[in-house]
């Protein structure tokens, strides 16, 4: 049996990357690639840990919503970021900055 | 409905009803305002007239008079306790005096805006609100209900400065009351302290009443305001903090010095009725305010730090004086003139005798009618050549020779001239500070003395206004224009001066009519502050 | 599975019990279904069929609700501890309901959403979905419903800010706000699996998962509390969660700005409260603090006020400046949850009210004026007040409010936040509630100088351009007019609310 | 007469003293009295003066008159006003309004043809009035009060013609120095309330009154069971000298009194030689006992030195009225000196003596420059009618006003026969006798006095040769003859009963010793020196023969013509004619002192308290938007200090607000980690 703490590991690597992915790509799509790579590494340690929760299994049915909720959100952001690209004839965020102090 | 709660919203009413009045009237709205302003300046006689002396007031609400008690506002808050705040209202011999003097200095104000010509229905309306509130602060003895109409004089003293005030009345609109809001705004922390540290010792909750807030034994055991438990911020003790903190929310609007540096621009900029009630009521509010809540409410605190109130007195009036005596704007010059005289009462209360703080309160009273009468007679020649500055003017006795003695008794009644009321309220409040010395020695006697020497700069500066503007031959920076435009006083002027002039000389001849309304109270005052 | 299998039943009685607690909730489903059709079979511009379905259906679920919070005394958990039904629910439930039918008021007194070429009907049919979502998180009480709640709202909320897009700074905005609230709830996530793998358990209102992070080391439950309330703080826009709200605010169409900027605010309170509360219980019943809630919120809260007000001082954008003062009141609300008490809530829930009541007519009037005179820059405000006489009256009565000064509701609301930050100092004598006190105050008299930026312009200085005499008042007019005159009976008493 | 009672007399002296207000009220606010006021005045103090007759017959030498009326309570202290009436108030009482009766009569023709006249009535109405209460009043605070508004309507007629700038330069100079004093005065009360909580004249200052009581022992001073350091006796009683000193214009405070003779002559002579400057005098009588012997010999070397300055400087100018306003100063210098050394009763005798006389030389004076003044009217001519140089040989114009002037003359000087003589040299005696107990160096006290006095008579000879003998020099001036005419009936019958009070009978029957005139009879002596009986002699005689000395000298000078050495280079002169340069040296000291203080102070509140606000934090400003920051939004109404702070503040953190997404969530991140660093890891680094 794997234990848990690789599974940890690996998480947290995802989440990682996720991060620099979001805070360094010059493009919204890999932005959003950058943030399902967080949220996926949040859904293995829900499925992780959940192997652990016999009674409930709340991890994977917390899993399997957030799944369902990210493929929501996902196909939101990409619309906006369609409308953007309208707009802007960009979808690099440094140059999306018209809003600002 | 008792006098007290229609002497506040008598105006309201009037304020309502010009707001309802069509704008086609708006030449009438002065007579509605009028009218509401004369009513309760009857109201406010009979007050005076019924007002029973022996009644001292001060901490027990049996001695108040006019008395108004409705619970208001009942709140469950959990555990936090019940919130009760109660419609609260009544008189001492405190307060009494300052109804009497805000209906007569509303009256002035309301004369001398008579020629007001821009939105009519906007000004009165604030006017009348701006009346209210200061008959609120006057008459409330629950915390939060004077907080309400403290922070209530605010807003519309901003747009009647702000809007029908001079040059530079944004900045100077503004300046006000971001001072005043920063010594209220902690003072609300305090108000908030006190309410947790007192109970009620009829119902157990905790109260705003004013008046418990007075008696030491209302105090939680372990509360951070609790006399015997004595807690300390930053070691400070607590009380002597919130002393602090109270006393500078209400030294901003006294002004003390160094506090004070909104006074002169609001008072310049503002427009001649709204300095006029700026120096002749609120001003005093900031008196009253260190009277009612600061003496009475924080006691051993205020003993503590009465040599530096003392201080702080005596630099305000040498250094109002001082600066008075450097200015060429005339208005100017009385609103530093204006500090000075407030420094007397500060030194009066500091002192903490019975001579000091009815002197303070005489001369709170006198220089609400003589501050008025000074700004009126700035705003005369302001309207007719809308110019003020000192050198500007020459000889003003040979064509304006009625308004040159009205300018001739009210200079000479505030820089103390015996037979008017500033010369009663300024010699009792140095005797008072002499005194304290010998009596419970809070003040050294050179803070008296110093403070005498205001008296003579007083009388520098304005007899050097009086010979450079109102003697030697008529020259005018305007020409034969401005000799065409100053036309002497009017009837309605006359009116509203005179009736200044002779409150002063009632009260400098007679100290008595206000002295015998207050002593019960400033005795009690004392006694209450010698308990602890 | 078969394990499970004995207590299959007794899971389902007890979600159909469940049911009859819903109903509101259930109401709204079928008006964001009933108008997805009316939409959809009626099509075009004339959206007045899916505005009124849409209101009717916010109504009856506000009325539902109304019920409820006569019948309901104690709180009840409901499916399997997923939710549960409180008076603190119900009134935070009755305050989404309220701001929500302010929003469809706002939205048709809109005219450049009025004249959008897709119609209204989608936007009308989001709303019973984000009030479902804001129902869910007033009474969210594990992981998943937090997660699931604030999901609801975040992704109605993209949509509504990105759905006029007639312009580039709209699209700029939704861009924005869905992927910084995207990362957030990301991050959020990654904080509860944590949580959910040092407790076992999703559940908030289980005592259990106190008692179970007692046992871990205490950066790691820190790192995991920090990670989960990101997403918490997205929502309420605290700092340095902040960054997203003026941009956002400033490009959405104002009415849907002054939703974003009350609604799913408070229902982030709602959940900070529920998250907060075992945590405070549990400390106060052994005296183990697992995570130094106190000091943590209190840096949060006093940062949050020194920036949202001190950033609004150089706003000329009114919409912006109104952005940073909603971030400044998070920061002043956020003081009252230091001193949260299991029963203060009541005095943070009439802030709330308030705080809704204040920020929906400012936005309101702020939208009057750009229609009427196309400005939106505070100096551009020269003169309005004999232009726009009761709109801007209301304006400066609605600002005296936001302020805190009496004798507006704003000003009790102050108070109450006031007084049990004070009760808080008291029972403990930090030096760090002392400061927020202090902040709070000081702050407050700083927002005096942007709020009266307005009325300085607006009365105090002569306008620069030519104004027709007097603009008539409209229905929003007196919308505006009747929220004022409800924040100063608000001010003059504060019971009624009770 | 004895039939009057008490409280008769009392409402009769109130009466006195509230008749001359009436005419103030009445011819200031009823309508149509304006040109009455003289009959209307004239009515009005004669009344007071017939009441004062009364009075003074009931009271002289009888029990004094004390009723007491409450006035107001104050805290505990229940303020009590009364008359005190005892021989020195119904003394001065008599003498004020006698004095004020005839001038009043003077004025009728001497100020005729002014058009602002009903204002001269009603001032000196106001004047009147405040004089006798204030020699009436049984306390101190009211003897305060009356103190001041004699002042104020002494600084009314100063400024009578307030067109010219002299006048009204005059007025303030005479208020604000009298204002000065005032604050001794002041502090004396307070000092003397704060001990004795009562401001009773009569209980605090009579036979057996509490000052009596009181004691000093050690450095404290004691009263029941009040105590306070010993040094506030010595500085209440110089805080009432003080203020004693700015009335009567002693030095270093005298300044003013040669200004103030900007005012009609008719005012000066009424209050600027005869009755106002004297208040200092009765004040120092009327509280006596406050005296302690350090204080005594202040005021003793104070009132020496005033008389030998005054005199010093009175030899030299040339203006009429200045000669006689610094000899007024220094026979104030004389009362005082005689305060000083206990002679309380020979200087009350001189300032009765000094009314009269001095009242007629101004008088006298006075009609000189009206017939000149005329002259220079008349004839459209443009001259100093003040200016002794211009005048000369008038005794042959105006001779009784020529007699009458030298009779006050030779009173002023002291000789023999006159009632300056029996009043002056019982000063110079009771000092010489004074200075014998006090030792050597107290010597110098009554030979200044001396030489004050021989000064006196040479100024004064210098003053009538110059204008009555020789010849009419604006003849020369102008190359052609004029002639004048004597005073109207009015002016002139006044000279002549005031010349008739200038002689001894009146005062004493003995012509060359005063110490049976009934006035030193009448008044307490405080002295306790020994009778030296050669000074009786010796130092009238000395006195007598040095002044007919100089008096031939200055004839010799200034009689007959003009043979008088020229000393105007000599240094010493220059120091006399421009009065010591103590005017400029004021002017420097004070004046220019406070006005830089005021300044300073003016641009201090601009600059380092608003500054103090305004400006912190300002720097950091001024790098992102001086010019903006300036102009426009200085007005934005966000200027104070704290405005700047926040806007420092403010703007720092809109650094962060990029717009771009990117950023946000990196800074997100960063405060995060912070935040979580500090907290959790910060003991470990």
């Amino acid at each position: 049996m794997i234990p848990l703490s690789h599974y940890m590991l690996i998480s947290a690597a995802l989440f990682s990357i996720g991060i620099y992915a979001v805070l360094s790509k010059r493009n919204a799509i890999m932005i959003l690639i950058g943030i399902e790579f967080m949220l996926n590494a949040a859904i293995l340690n829900f499925v992780a840990f959940s192997k652990h929760d016999k009674f409930a299994a709340s991890g994977q049915v917390f899993a399997l919503f957030a799944i369902v909720l990210a493929a929501a959100a996902v196909a939101v952001s990409l619309a906006i970021i369609l409308n953007v690209y309208k707009y802007y004839k960009t979808i690099d965020p440094t140059k999306i900055d018209k809003l600002r102090d | 409905m008792s006098l007290l709660s229609l002497l506040i919203f008598l105006p309201i009413v009037a304020g309502i009803l010009i707001l309802l009045l069509p704008s086609a009237w708006q030449q009438r709205y002065k007579y509605v305002a009028l009218g509401a302003v004369l009513l309760q300046m009857l109201i406010s006689a009979y007050i005076y007239i019924n007002f029973d002396n022996t009644l001292s007031g001060i901490a027990d609400q049996s001695t108040f008079q006019l008395v108004e008690r409705i619970p208001w506002i009942r709140l469950n808050l959990g555990a936090l306790g019940n919130l009760e705040i109660d419609y609260f209202l009544g008189i001492d011999g405190l307060s009494m005096p300052f109804l009497v003097l805000t209906s007569l200095v509303m009256l002035v104000a309301l004369l001398a805006s008579w020629d007001i010509q821009k939105n009519l229905k906007g000004y009165f309306a604030l006017f009348l609100l701006l009346d209210c509130a200061v008959m609120g602060v006057f008459s409330a003895l629950d915390f939060f209900l004077f907080y309400i109409f403290y922070e209530l004089m605010l807003l519309p003293l901003y747009f009647l400065i702000g809007m029908w005030g001079g040059v530079r009345r944004e900045y100077a609109a503004i300046k006000f009351f971001l001072y005043t809001l920063l010594g209220s705004v902690f003072m609300l922390l305090v108000i908030i302290g006190l309410y947790f540290s007192v109970t009620d010792p009829e119902t157990g909750g905790h109260t705003f009443n004013m008046l418990h807030m007075m008696n030491p034994a209302n105090y939680a055991q372990d509360s951070i305001f609790s006399v015997i438990a004595g807690q300390e911020i930053f070691g400070v003790s607590a009380r002597l903090l919130a002393f602090i903190v109270l006393f500078v929310a209400f030294a901003i609007k006294v002004p003390i010095v160094p506090l004070h540096t909104w006074l002169p621009d609001a008072h310049v900029e503002a427009p001649t009725p709204v300095s006029i009630i700026l120096a002749g009521v609120l001003l005093k509010i900031g008196g009253y305010g260190i009277l009612r809540v600061c003496l009475s409410i924080f006691p051993d605190a205020a003993i503590q730090s009465a040599w530096w109130l003392g201080l702080i007195g005596v630099a305000s009036i040498l250094y109002g004086a001082l600066n008075a005596l450097a200015q060429r704007d005339l208005k100017r010059l009385i609103a530093y003139s204006s500090i000075s005289h407030m420094g007397f009462v500060l030194l009066g209360i500091a002192s903490a005798t019975s001579e000091g703080i009815s002197g303070a309160m005489m001369q709170m009273i006198s220089h609400g009618f003589l501050s008025s009468m000074l700004f009126f007679l700035v705003g005369v020649i302001y309207e007719r050549v809308h110019n003020r500055e000192i050198p500007n003017f020459r000889g003003l006795a040979l064509i304006m020779p009625r308004y040159t003695v009205f300018v001739m008794i009210a200079f000479f009644a505030s820089l103390g001239l015996p037979g008017f009321s500033a010369f009663i309220a300024e010699a009792f409040s140095l005797i008072g500070a002499f005194n304290s010395q010998s009596i419970n020695g809070l003040l050294p006697r050179w803070m008296a003395v110093a403070g005498s020497v205001g008296i003579l700069l007083g009388a520098s500066y304005l007899l050097w206004t009086l010979q450079r503007m109102f003697f030697g031959e008529t020259r005018l920076w305007g020409g034969d224009e401005w000799k065409a435009k100053l036309t002497d006083v009017n009837g309605r002027e006359v009116f509203a001066l005179t009736s200044l002039a002779l409150m002063s000389l009632a009260l400098g001849i007679l100290p008595s009519l206000a002295f015998d309304k207050m002593n019960a109270s400033v005795l009690e005052l004392i006694q209450l502050m010698n308990i602890r | 599975m078969n394990e499970y299998l004995p207590y299959l039943s007794e899971l389902l009685s007890e979600a159909l019990s469940g049911i009859s607690f819903i109903l509101p909730e259930i109401a709204l489903v079928l008006t964001f279904l009933l108008v997805i059709v009316v939409d959809l079979f009626i099509p075009g511009k004339n959206s007045v069929n899916t505005s009124a379905i849409a209101l009717t259906g916010i109504i009856i679920s506000a009325y539902l609700n109304y019920q409820q919070s006569l019948s309901i005394e104690k709180g009840l958990s409901l499916f399997s501890g997923s939710i549960v039904l409180d008076r603190v629910a119900i009134g935070f439930k009755l305050i989404f309901a309220f701001v929500t039918v302010l929003f469809v008021v706002f939205i048709k007194g809109n005219t450049a959403l009025k004249r959008h070429n897709k119609g209204l009907g989608d936007l009308y049919m989001l709303l019973p979905a984000v009030l479902l979502g804001l129902n869910l998180m007033a009474m969210a009480s594990n992981l998943l419903m937090v997660y699931i709640s604030i999901e609801m709202v975040s992704i109605a909320s993209y949509l509504m800010v990105g759905y006029v897009s007639g312009e580039g700074k709209q699209t700029e905005a939704s861009m924005k706000y869905a992927l910084f609230g995207s990362a957030c709830s990301a991050i959020m996530l990654y904080g509860m699996s944590l949580l959910y793998g040092f407790t076992g358990t999703i559940s908030l209102s289980d005592g259990n998962i106190i008692a179970q992070l007692s046992h871990i080391a205490e950066p790691a439950i820190a790192l995991a509390i920090l990670l989960t309330l990101v997403g918490i703080g997205f929502k309420l826009s605290f700092v340095p969660l902040h960054f997203w709200s003026p941009d956002v605010y400033q490009g959405a169409p104002t009415p849907v700005t002054a939703f974003l900027s009350t609604a799913p605010k408070i229902a982030g309170f709602a959940i900070l409260i529920r998250f907060l509360i075992p945590f405070y219980g549990y400390g106060a019943a052994t005296g183990i603090q697992v995570f130094d809630f106190e000091t943590t919120i209190t840096v949060i809260a006093i940062a949050t006020m020194i920036l949202g007000n001190f950033a609004a001082i150089w706003q000329n954008n009114i919409k912006r400046m109104l952005a940073y003062s909603s971030i400044a009141h998070t920061g002043f609300a956020l003081m009252a949850i230091v001193a949260i008490y299991q029963n203060g809530i009541r005095s943070l829930l009439f802030y709330f009210t308030v705080y809704a009541i204040m920020n929906m007519a400012a936005f309101m009037i702020a939208d009057q004026v750009e229609q009427r005179t196309g400005e939106d820059d505070v100096r551009k405000y020269k003169g309005l007040g004999k232009f726009m006489k009761v709109e801007i009256l209301c304006f400066v009565v609605i600002l005296v409010s936001l302020t805190g000064l009496p004798p507006t509701g704003g000003f009790i609301a102050k108070l109450f936040i006031f007084t049990s930050a004070f009760e808080k100092y008291q029972a403990s004598g930090s030096v760090w509630v002392l400061s927020l006190l202090v902040t709070g105050a000081i702050t407050t008299v700083v927002s005096l100088f942007y709020y009266f930026k307005i009325p300085l312009n607006a009365y105090l200085r002569e306008p620069d351009r030519e104004y027709p005499v007097s603009s008539g008042l409209n229905f929003i007019s007196y919308v505006i007019l009747a929220l004022t005159i409800l924040i100063i009976v608000l001010g003059l008493f504060p019971s009624i609310l009770a | 007469m004895d039939t009057f009672t008490k409280e008769t007399i009392s409402l009769l002296a109130l009466i006195a003293t509230l008749l001359p207000l009436f005419s103030f009220a009445g011819i200031l606010l009823v309508p149509g009295s304006r040109d009455r006021g003289s009959f209307f005045s004239i009515l009005n103090i004669a009344t007071s003066l017939l009441i004062s007759v009364v009075i003074f017959l009931n009271v002289w030498n009888k029990q004094p008159i004390h009723q007491q009326f409450d006035w107001f309570i104050i805290g505990d202290w229940r303020f009590k006003i009364g008359i005190l009436i005892n021989n020195l108030s119904a003394l001065m009482l008599l003498l004020i309004s006698f004095i004020a009766t005839l001038v009043h009569v003077y004025s009728t023709k001497y100020m005729e043809g002014d058009p602002y006249i009903f204002r001269y009535w009603a001032y000196l109405g106001l004047f009147c009035f405040s004089m006798f209460g204030l020699v009436i009043t049984d306390n101190l605070l009211l003897l305060y009060m009356f103190w001041e508004l004699v002042g104020f309507s002494s600084y009314l007629l100063i400024g009578f013609w307030f067109t010219r700038e002299t006048a009204v330069q005059a007025n303030k100079k005479a208020f604000l120095m009298n204002r000065l004093g005032d604050l001794g005065f002041l502090t004396g009360i307070m000092i003397v309330f704060s001990q004795f909580q009562t401001l009773d004249v009569n209980l605090l200052f009579s036979e057996g009154g509490f000052f009596k009581r009181s004691l000093v022992q050690g450095d404290l001073w004691y009263f029941s069971s009040n105590h306070m350091p010993a040094v506030w006796l010595t500085i209440a009683g110089l805080a009432f000298f003080f203020g004693a000193t700015a009335k009567s214009a002693q030095f270093p405070l005298h300044t003013w009194l040669p200004d103030a003779m900007e005012g009609p002559t008719s005012v000066s002579s009424l209050i600027h030689a005869a009755t106002m400057v004297a208040a200092g005098v009765f004040l120092i009588a009327r509280i006596y006992p406050i005296f302690n012997p350090t204080v005594l010999i202040v005021i003793a070397s104070i009132g020496a030195f005033t008389a030998f300055m005054a005199a010093t400087i009175a030899l030299t100018q040339n203006d009429i009225k200045r000669i006689l306003a610094y000899s007024t100063i220094s026979q104030l210098g004389f009362m005082m000196l005689a305060m000083g050394v206990g002679a309380v009763a020979p200087a009350i005798f001189h300032l009765v003596t000094h009314a009269f006389f001095k009242c007629l030389l101004f008088l006298a004076a006075g009609a000189v420059i009206h017939e000149l003044h005329h002259l220079k009217d008349k004839k459209g001519l443009d001259f100093d009618h003040q200016d002794i140089r211009n005048m000369g040989g008038l005794r042959k114009f105006m001779p009784i006003t020529f007699i009458t002037m030298l009779l006050a003359s030779l009173a002023l000087i002291g000789l023999p026969f006159t009632s300056g003589y029996l009043s002056k040299d019982a000063i110079l005696i009771q000092s010489f006798e004074w200075a014998e107990s006090q030792g050597s160096i107290a010597r110098i006290i009554p030979y200044t006095a001396l030489f004050a006095s021989w000064m006196t008579a040479f100024y004064v000879a210098r003053l009538i040769f110059k204008v009555f003998f020789g010849e009419l020099r604006l003849n020369v001036l102008f190359g052609q003859a004029f002639s004048l005419h004597e005073a109207p009936v009015a002016m002139k019958s006044v000279l002549v009963v005031l010349a008739i009070f200038c002689l001894f009978p009146l005062f004493s029957l003995n012509p060359f010793h005063a110490s049976h005139a009934w006035i030193i009879e009448g008044l307490p002596y405080f002295s306790t020196t020994p009778t030296v009986e050669s000074y009786h002699i010796l130092i009238p005689a000395v006195v007598s023969i040095a002044a007919i000395i100089l008096i031939l000298i200055g004839y010799k000078w200034y009689g007959k013509n003009e043979k008088a050495p020229d000393y105007t280079k000599a240094a010493v002169f220059r120091f006399s004619q421009e009065q010591w340069y103590l005017n400029r040296l004021y002017k420097v000291m004070f004046v220019d002192s406070v006005l830089g203080l005021a300044r300073t102070a003016f641009s201090f509140d601009r600059t380092i308290v608003d500054g103090i606000v305004n400006f912190s934090g300002k720097i950091i400003i001024v790098l992102s938007a001086v010019s903006e920051w300036l102009d426009r939004k200085v007005v934005d109404g966000l200027v104070n200090g704290v405005a700047s702070v926040a806007r420092t503040i403010g703007n720092f953190v809109r650094h962060f607000q990029t717009g771009r997404l990117q950023h946000y969530l990196l800074f997100m991140i960063l405060i995060l980690l912070t935040f979580f660093v500090l907290k959790y890891f910060s003991q470990a680094i």
